[in-house]
């Protein structure tokens, strides 16, 4: 009986093993780090708006202050979005033709809300206070980014759970003098108080209490 | 579900003529097979693998964020507000404060300036909140069945007022219900000055004549007499509603409990409560000394106390009478001035004249005030003249004749003679199936209005939100038949209080609006005095019938109104623990003479000659030959959730006997399942709910503590919680508000059935002694929050772990059901989904709680001790740097509680309230030996026996 | 030609064979047979004892490593109190422990084999033998390479032939 | 009794060994069997999509009993596996020659029912989709499994039973997948069997390897075997529930699950040595060795019941007592005593030689343990839940058809497996039958 196998069996055979480890090495990679890729989380991709809102006009360029807009920052557990009669308190005098703001014109007119889309958006079971962040010394910049810097709003960071938890760790590095927390691509000085300074200042709670489950999910 | 899809729009569904028609082929949704049919099932079969996959997939749609376009005054995004305003119910006002987030009320608490309320609710109140977001209200005027424009009835009322101008409202009739509303009472009497020929008639089911007449007999005038339990050290009750469904009984519980307590809190005496009943009650259950009589044993023993106390010929106490009657009699005398009788609105106005008497002899604490309610002509008379033709217009305001008017009177046939009549209610109900026109009314939260307290204290209505269907107030419907050149209900009101008002008014108004109460509104003291004839002009004591039946409120669904609310359907009745079922309570030697097993279903047949078929219950503590029947089910007209639940045992009413009537009693030989949430009743010989006489030694026996583990320190918060078993009367207040709270789902009666209701805190009722003079015992049951807690530890995901305050937190969205901690939990206080219940809930998304996750299919769910509430606490004292207040953080069972028996609070503090409550010798832990060191531990239930009286 | 091929149709008779065959000093033998024939043990040349090691070996790694991962996401990595447990509670780690060991001594042992035994390896030059199929039958073959270097074709065949061989071929031919 | 008729070589083995494989013919018998067991492996597919599209809710399972079916019908299979395990792996250690007959049977079935047991944790849970939250993968949450829970070591233990079981299985089939190869004749059956037998030549060489690594590979899976069980009975008594929370569970599962494990074989074995006329390989000796090893579990099993009867009464716990009763008495008191009859009382007829040597009766007595420990799973689940600590929380638990629909199809599923196994695979292990031939008969 003449065997069925020809010395490229062999070859083929390791061929195979070696594709078989190839692809699991391969799709636990992916597992592991496609999560985290700035595309699956969509970290730095502008949003389309109904009004091409620029955060680098209002802020950089105009230095307009966080609260001018997100009225409910350091009160309420949402930022708050400005209603169109806070666009319109300039609007009516500035660009008042400008094609750009027709929906907001429009807004006004007929009485509709406008409907942004949101950038940084949580899960529904995560609870996120804004309130308490800006009261302990942490920076707009700290999650949104340098938005001064952006024509469109973008995500600047995963916002994903391992994220928040490294910060709620160790807050002492994103801390900043409550002078600074609204400022855009602040960096601290020599004069600034230290990370742990602010940290005991604001008493700020303990990692063991921070990273508690209940702290974000109810 | 298409249930979801006509509450969509309102507008499109009034325009839409088959809009009747389409509810015509609603029928309920399956709660139980999770809304899944086999149709749907074989769609899904080939989907669902990538289904599962999908469930795992972490991407979310793209949303959208809708700023305001004009800034609303004092309105912050995600802070949460509270409007103040009134709840009438039964003609009598409670004093609410909603809860508004995102602009939407989402929670009813109770408001700490009203007298009725005094900060708390009961169950029927808080579950209003979920009658406002029913879908399946009425949303389009109905003109025998076919939606009509508002404009044609307009027109057609025009029309009717300038005949009326001339025959001066001759045929016009309106029917309204109890009525304590100074604007709509004033507008009637205008509307009665402009037509004399017309006359305003009430019908309220849930009636209070008796009580009234017994003033009447007994003083000559129609008083009411409002018992202050907080002086009480002696309490008579007959068969009394003080504490359950009274007007006022939340204040009353108050005062109760504060008296019954006594013995942990060592303020003042612990009180002494006897009760005599025919059927168990609230009272009766947390009395020392329940005697279970017939209702006429009830009068003659009454006359006898009565008359031993001075207040009645001494040949009311011939014939034989309980052994026990000269021992009360005895701690009564001797009580003078602080022992007083209450009777139960469903008592004979004999009865409650015997009660006043007793009352007038021992100078009992008990203050008369004028009537609060404004009276008007009766619905017999009513429906007389209807059978009679005389009524050609009849304008129905609220209320539901065609369902719960006395059997006797026709009153179906008698409207159908009416020419023109109109009715003004929430639902398309039996009655707008008769009527000639329905005009769907707005919900009383989207609507302007007054209404007295108990005790007279006027408080205003006021919108909470604008109207989610193009209803109509009752004050817009009388100033229509005025022809009123304006029919704004808030403009109503404000004239009204306006005339009555000195001084800058609308100061004055904006006050009353925040605090929910119009001050030194209360009825003036009335001064009465026993008639001489009082005695001699009491009706002779009728014969008792062999079996009396008495038709009793049912204590949440009362007269039906709130039928298609599922909050209250599946809220267990405090002494059955039956849901979505009415069922006929019969004493246990009663249901043995009767050869009657359990569930197996009666025909009862009143002298009426009307007939019922009702599944048995065999309830201790019932008097024997007495058959208890509860009001409010067998809907036939109403939304979903309500209809053909329970069986309609209105039919047995008649005008003359509303509460009770002699009837026959025979078993059909038919059987069937109630649904309850609570199977064993009683303890099985285990201290769950510990009892100690007042007089006992008082020690805290010491648990020892063995474990190899170190115990984890909790130097931060530790949230800890006590319920006193004194206090509680069990109610379900708690259970109502945490299920209002903490979006827990309806999950219908099958789930029920199958062991599946979703109640994070439960009330447990536990029967003891014998079964014809049994003692009651309620227990609420929340999570333990033990702080070796052993769900967490066979956890393999921990999806349920501790936080730093000590909580036992669950984390929904890392559930992976596997159920293993509901399995370790000693206390079986977790709760499952099953299905998802809270997706098949038709409950409009708007009106779920946003500060609490609604939770999906397949995830362990169980009482948080409120987390979000303290989350929000702690959150606001970190921002202002400051320790957390006690009392700052209240939880939603403490905060409905009447009684005051449940207590929160930081146990790390020692100054705390609810350190002090654990402090007593009474606390205890449940089931302590297993050493899971629960947060929640409960004060021994204390009675105050009277040693002169033999046990049992 | 690289080796002589003798067949035997009995296990006495292979083994007789490989038997003389190392009196004569050969070495490099190979026998092919249905089943594991325990007398060549001791004849033939002895397959290195790497494997029990390696299975020992990943074994420990599997317990150790097992062990550690458990501590380091309780105790070390996400700390969380479960029940009043102390974070790092090895007695609860131990069954985790010791079923990882389980599997990674197993899966070392079962890859292990195959690395050693240099399979899998479809094709095997000798298969190409008239009658090798019998080998894993009812054949007992075995095989001198020429390559040892006490090989010489006409003693290896007289000191086989005695044992009655069914064939003796050179292989290739 | 010999462990093999005379007459037999190597030719005659390898002949009738491989003979069934190469040339199953039209067996009737088989597509009948097959048939019955696709079609409730349908079943079993059917009521896996109802519950993942209706959820868990499909099932009788409610608070308090919140375990039921999966759970049983988990510990029941995963009992059952052990018996291959067992067999090959043990007997092998102790060097009992018997055991080459029947171990290829054995550790076929212990494949098929470790994968009906493998999916019934996954089912039980209420959200299936997310099960792989059990493994310690890193992810974006930066969270790990929780490792005290009994449910976590289960998952590990099951993880590697499945695994080892495979590897074990394959390892000690290999040269037989060499014997179908050589004796194959058409070009599909050579393709199919030599990728199979990867190579596998019989040299000296590889003998050496194959003899260390599957004497490893049998010493490892003996304690892990003994592992899982202890583990699955920690799933149990790792709670604090009255009846569930005893020392003794982990010895009393892996008795009961030897038990089944026993009978299935003695099920299996009995019908194919008759259909496939092996009893000169599987000789009434076998058989005779395995009614034994049965009746040897089954006093252990009795004496786990009684430890567990008794010790409430000894012990002072009111709670343990009362589900003690329970058992006794209460609403699934017959899975209780179902469970008594058939493991204990039943199997003990076959004491007596004569009643040994009557294979149907062996047969009805195994099946009977089949069926026995099914409800002893059953009665362990449920008899502690329903009426536990809280009076006021006592309940019912009963099967709704999607419970049986998944027990049945969970043996469909299988038994198709099993099936398959006999027509692909050679039913007994040829070399290690070769290795029993006396000196004189090893030759062609």
């Amino acid at each position: 009986m003449t065997p069925i196998f020809g010395p490229a069996a062999n070859l083929v055979s390791k061929l195979v093993l070696l594709a078989l480890g190839g692809s699991l090495v391969v799709l636990l990679l992916v597992g592991w780090i496609g999560p985290s890729t700035e595309w699956a989380s969509r970290v730095g991709y502008p949003v389309e708006q109904p009004v091409p809102f620029s955060h680098k006009h209002h802020v950089g360029g105009l230095g307009l202050d966080c609260r001018f807009c997100h009225t409910t920052v350091e009160t309420s557990a949402t930022a708050g979005m400005p209603p169109t009669h806070t666009c319109m308190t300039c609007h009516s005098q500035l660009w008042t033709n400008a094609q750009m703001l027709a929906p907001v014109r429009q807004s006004l007119a007929d009485d509709k809300p406008i409907q942004w889309t949101r950038v940084n958006r949580l899960p529904d079971y995560v609870y996120f206070n804004h309130s308490i962040h800006v009261a302990k010394g942490i920076g707009c910049e700290t999650c949104h980014g340098n938005v001064a810097q952006m024509p469109l709003m973008e995500k600047a960071h995963t916002l994903r759970m391992g994220w928040c938890v490294d910060c709620h760790r160790d807050p002492r590095p994103n801390l900043r003098p409550k002078s600074a927390e609204f400022a855009m691509g602040w960096h601290p000085t020599a004069e600034t108080p230290s990370g742990d300074e602010l940290f005991k200042q604001e008493h700020i709670h303990t990692a063991q209490e921070l990273t508690d489950c209940s702290v974000c999910h109810r | 579900m298409s249930r979801r899809f006509w509450w969509r729009s309102f507008a499109e569904r009034a325009d839409d003529p088959d809009y009747l028609a389409a509810i015509a082929h609603e029928f309920p949704e399956p709660h139980g097979e999770g809304g899944v049919d086999r149709r749907r099932f074989l769609q899904l079969v080939a989907a669902s693998a990538a289904l599962a996959g999908l469930d795992g997939c972490s991407s979310l749609p793209p949303e959208h964020i809708v700023p305001r376009v004009e800034p609303l005054a004092g309105e912050e995004a995600g802070v949460p507000r509270y409007v103040a305003t009134a709840l009438v119910q039964e003609g009598y006002a409670t004093g609410a404060i909603l809860q508004h987030r995102m602009g939407r009320p989402v929670k009813l608490e109770g408001n700490p300036d009203h007298p009725a309320s005094l900060g708390a609710a009961d169950a029927t109140l808080q579950a209003a909140i979920l009658d406002l977001y029913d879908p399946e209200r009425s949303a389009a005027v109905l003109n025998s069945g076919r939606v009509v424009d508002w404009n044609k009835l307009t027109l057609l009322l025009a029309g009717k007022r300038t005949d009326w101008a001339k025959t001066g409202g001759a045929g016009l009739r309106i029917l309204t219900g109890r009525m304590t509303s100074p604007t709509l009472a004033a507008q009637l009497a205008a509307l009665l000055k402009q037509y004399p020929g017309a006359a305003w008639h009430q019908w309220e089911p849930m009636s209070r004549d008796a009580v009234a007449g017994g003033a009447n007999l007994a003083f000559g005038k129609p008083v009411e007499a409002l018992p202050q339990f907080d002086k009480a050290d002696i309490v008579l009750a007959i068969e009394s509603d003080a504490i359950s469904s009274a007007p006022g009984h939340l204040a009353y519980a108050r005062a109760f409990a504060e008296r019954r307590r006594a013995a942990e809190t060592g303020q003042g005496k612990m009180s002494r409560v006897y009760a005599i009943e025919a059927t168990p009650t609230l009272i009766g259950a947390s009395a020392d000394h329940r005697f279970a009589l017939k209702p006429a044993e009830i009068e003659t023993t009454l006359r006898a106390i009565a008359a031993a106390v001075g207040a009645g010929p001494n040949e009311w106490q011939d014939g034989d009478r309980p052994h026990w009657v000269d021992a009360v009699v005895a701690d009564l005398s001797t009580h003078k001035g602080v022992a007083l009788v209450h009777a139960g609105a469903e008592q004979s106005s004999t009865i409650h004249s015997l009660a006043h008497a007793i009352n007038a002899a021992l100078s009992a604490p008990v203050r008369y005030i004028e009537p609060v309610a404004v009276g008007a002509a009766d619905i017999k008379s009513l429906a007389a003249e209807m059978h009679a033709g005389k009524v050609d217009t009849l304008l129905i305001l609220g209320g539901n004749p065609a369902y719960d008017a006395p059997a006797d009177l026709g009153f179906v046939e008698a409207l159908k003679r009416v020419k023109l009549s109109i009715q003004l209610a929430t639902h398309a109900d039996e009655t707008a199936a008769v009527a000639a026109y329905h005009v769907p009314a707005l919900h009383p939260f989207e609507d302007w209005g007054d209404g007295r307290a108990f005790d007279g204290t006027a408080a205003i209505v006021q919108p909470q939100i604008r109207p989610l269907v193009p209803g109509h107030s009752a004050a817009e419907m009388i100033a229509l038949l005025a022809g009123a050149q304006t029919l704004d209900p808030r403009k109503q009101v404000i004239d009204h209080w306006r005339q009555t008002t000195p001084g800058d008014f609308d100061t004055v108004w904006a006050g009353w609006l925040r605090r929910g109460v119009i001050p030194n509104t209360a009825a003036g003291a009335a001064s009465v005095s026993l008639r001489g004839d009082f005695a001699a002009s009491l009706p002779k004591p009728a014969a008792a019938p062999g079996l009396t039946v008495l038709i009793r409120p049912d204590p949440f669904l009362r007269d039906g109104a709130q039928a298609n609310n599922g909050w209250l359907q599946e809220l267990p009745r405090p002494l059955t623990r039956l849901v979505w079922d009415n069922a006929a309570l019969i004493a246990p030697a009663t249901a043995k003479r009767l050869e009657l097993g359990p569930e197996d279903v009666v025909e009862i047949a009143s002298a009426g000659g009307a007939k019922v078929r009702v599944p048995a219950l065999v309830a201790p503590g019932q008097a024997e030959d007495c058959v208890t029947l509860s009001l409010g089910f067998g809907r036939t007209a109403i939304g979903a959730v309500g209809r053909d639940v329970g069986v309609d045992v209105g039919r047995l009413r008649r005008a003359g006997a509303l509460w009770q009537t002699g009837a026959t009693l025979h078993p059909t030989g038919e059987h069937a399942t109630l649904a309850t949430t609570q199977h064993q009743q009683n303890m099985a010989g285990r201290d769950m709910v510990r009892t100690r006489p007042l007089t006992a030694a008082e020690d805290k026996h010491e648990t020892v503590e063995a474990s190899l583990y170190p115990r984890h320190p909790y130097d931060g918060n530790a949230w800890g919680m006590t319920i006193s078993l004194s206090s509680c009367i069990g109610c379900g207040a708690c259970t109502a508000a945490c299920q209002a709270e903490n979006n827990i789902p309806v999950v219908g009666r099958e789930e029920v059935m199958r062991e599946r209701a979703m109640h994070w805190i439960r009330v447990d009722r536990y029967w003891g002694g014998t079964p014809d003079a049994p003692e009651i015992a309620f227990q609420p049951v929340p999570c333990m929050h033990c702080e070796d807690a052993p769900c967490e530890v066979v956890c393999p995901v921990g999806a349920t772990t501790h936080d730093s305050d000590g909580l036992n937190v669950m984390v929904y969205n890392r559930c992976v059901g596997t159920r293993f901690c509901s399995n370790n939990c000693p206390y079986k206080v977790r709760r499952f989904n099953f299905y998802g219940y809270s997706g098949n809930d038709p409950r409009p998304a708007m009106s779920w709680n946003p500060d609490v996750t609604v939770r999906g299919r397949g995830v362990m769910e169980k009482c948080t001790y409120c987390i979000q509430r303290i989350r929000e606490a702690k959150i606001a004292a970190d921002r202002d740097d400051r320790p957390i207040r006690d009392g700052e953080i209240v939880t939603a069972c403490q905060q409905a509680c009447p009684t005051q028996a449940i207590v929160f609070g930081d146990i790390n503090d020692p100054k705390s309230a609810v350190s002090t409550r654990k402090a007593t010798p009474l606390d205890y832990a449940l089931l302590e030996e297993l050493n899971t060191r629960p947060r929640t531990t409960y004060a021994a239930r204390v009675t105050n026996r009277n040693p002169a009286i033999a046990e049992g | 030609m690289s080796a002589l091929v003798a067949e035997f149709a009995s296990e006495a008779g292979a083994v007789g064979a490989a038997f003389r065959l190392r009196e004569e000093g050969l070495t490099a033998i190979e026998a092919y047979t249905p089943y594991p024939v325990e007398a060549l043990d001791a004849i033939l040349p002895r397959p290195r004892r790497a494997l029990p090691v390696l299975v020992f070996a990943a074994g420990m790694l599997g317990l150790a490593g097992g062990f550690l991962m458990q501590w380091y996401g309780a105790a070390v990595s996400y700390p969380i109190n479960i029940g009043g447990r102390p974070d790092a509670s090895w007695p609860a780690f131990i069954p985790i422990a010791f079923e990882i060991a389980v599997l990674c001594a197993i899966s070392a042992g079962f890859i292990g084999f195959f690395a050693l035994a240099r399979l899998p390896k479809p094709y095997q030059p000798i298969q190409a033998l008239p009658g090798f199929e019998r080998a894993s039958q009812d054949r007992f073959f075995l095989s001198v390479d020429a390559a040892d270097p006490h090989f010489d074709a006409a003693r290896v065949t007289r000191a086989v032939e005695e044992f009655a061989p069914c064939s003796i071929v050179p292989w290739p031919s | 009794m010999s462990v093999m008729e005379p007459g037999q070589n190597l030719t005659t083995i390898s002949a009738n060994i491989s003979e069934e494989t190469l040339n199953p013919g039209r067996r009737l018998w088989w597509w009948g069997g097959f048939l019955v067991a696709v079609a409730f492996t349908a079943l079993f597919v059917l009521a896996i999509e109802y519950l993942f599209i209706a959820g868990i809710g499909i099932w009788g399972v409610d608070i308090p009993v919140a375990w039921g079916f999966a759970i049983a019908n988990y510990v029941w299979w995963i009992g059952i596996a052990s018996g291959g395990t067992i067999i090959s792996a043990l007997f092998y250690l102790t060097q009992s020659e018997w055991r080459s007959a029947v171990n290829r049977i054995a550790e076929s079935m212990t494949l098929f029912a470790a994968a009906a047991a493998g999916v019934m944790p996954i089912l039980h849970l209420g959200r299936p989709s997310f099960f792989y939250w059990l493994f310690p993968i890193p992810n974006t949450m930066g969270l790990w499994p929780q490792f005290r829970s009994p449910l976590l070591w289960d998952f590990f233990a099951i993880l590697t039973y499945v695994v080892s079981s495979v590897l074990f299985w394959y390892l000690g089939l290999l040269p037989d997948l060499a014997l179908v190869r050589d004796r194959a004749t058409t070009y599909r059956r050579q393709l199919f069997y030599g990728i199979a037998a990867l190579g596998w030549t019989g040299s000296h060489t590889q003998w050496r390897l194959h003899k260390t690594a599957y004497g490893l590979l049998a010493a490892l899976m003996a304690p892990l075997v003994v592992s899982v069980h202890s583990i699955v009975g920690l799933d149990f008594s790792g709670g604090l529930l009255p009846g569930w929370h005893s020392t003794q569970f982990s010895p009393f599962f892996v008795f009961g699950a030897v038990l089944s494990g026993f009978a299935t074989v003695l099920l299996l074995v009995i019908p194919v040595r008759r259909l496939y006329r092996l009893e000169t390989y599987i000789t009434a000796h076998h058989l005779n060795l395995l009614v034994i090893f049965m009746l040897l579990c089954s006093l252990l099993l009795a004496y786990s019941y009684l430890i567990d009867a008794l010790l409430p009464f000894y012990g002072n716990d009111e709670y343990e007592r009362a589900v003690a009763i329970h058992r006794f008495t209460g609403e699934w008191a017959w899975s209780f005593w179902a469970a008594v009859g058939l493991n204990v009382v039943i199997p003990q007829l076959l004491w007596f030689p004569r009643l040994r040597l009557r294979l149907w009766l062996v047969c009805l007595v195994s099946f009977g343990v089949f069926v026995g420990m099914w409800c002893e799973r059953i009665m362990l689940v449920t008899s502690s839940l329903y009426e536990d600590f809280m009076p006021s929380a006592w309940g019912h638990f009963t099967g709704t058809v999607w419970d049986w629909s998944t027990l049945l199809g969970s043996v469909g599923f299988a038994a198709a497996g099993f099936f398959l196994f006999l027509r692909y695979v050679p039913v007994a292990s040829a070399y290690e039958l070769k290795e029993l031939l006396p000196p004189a008969e090893r030759h062609g």
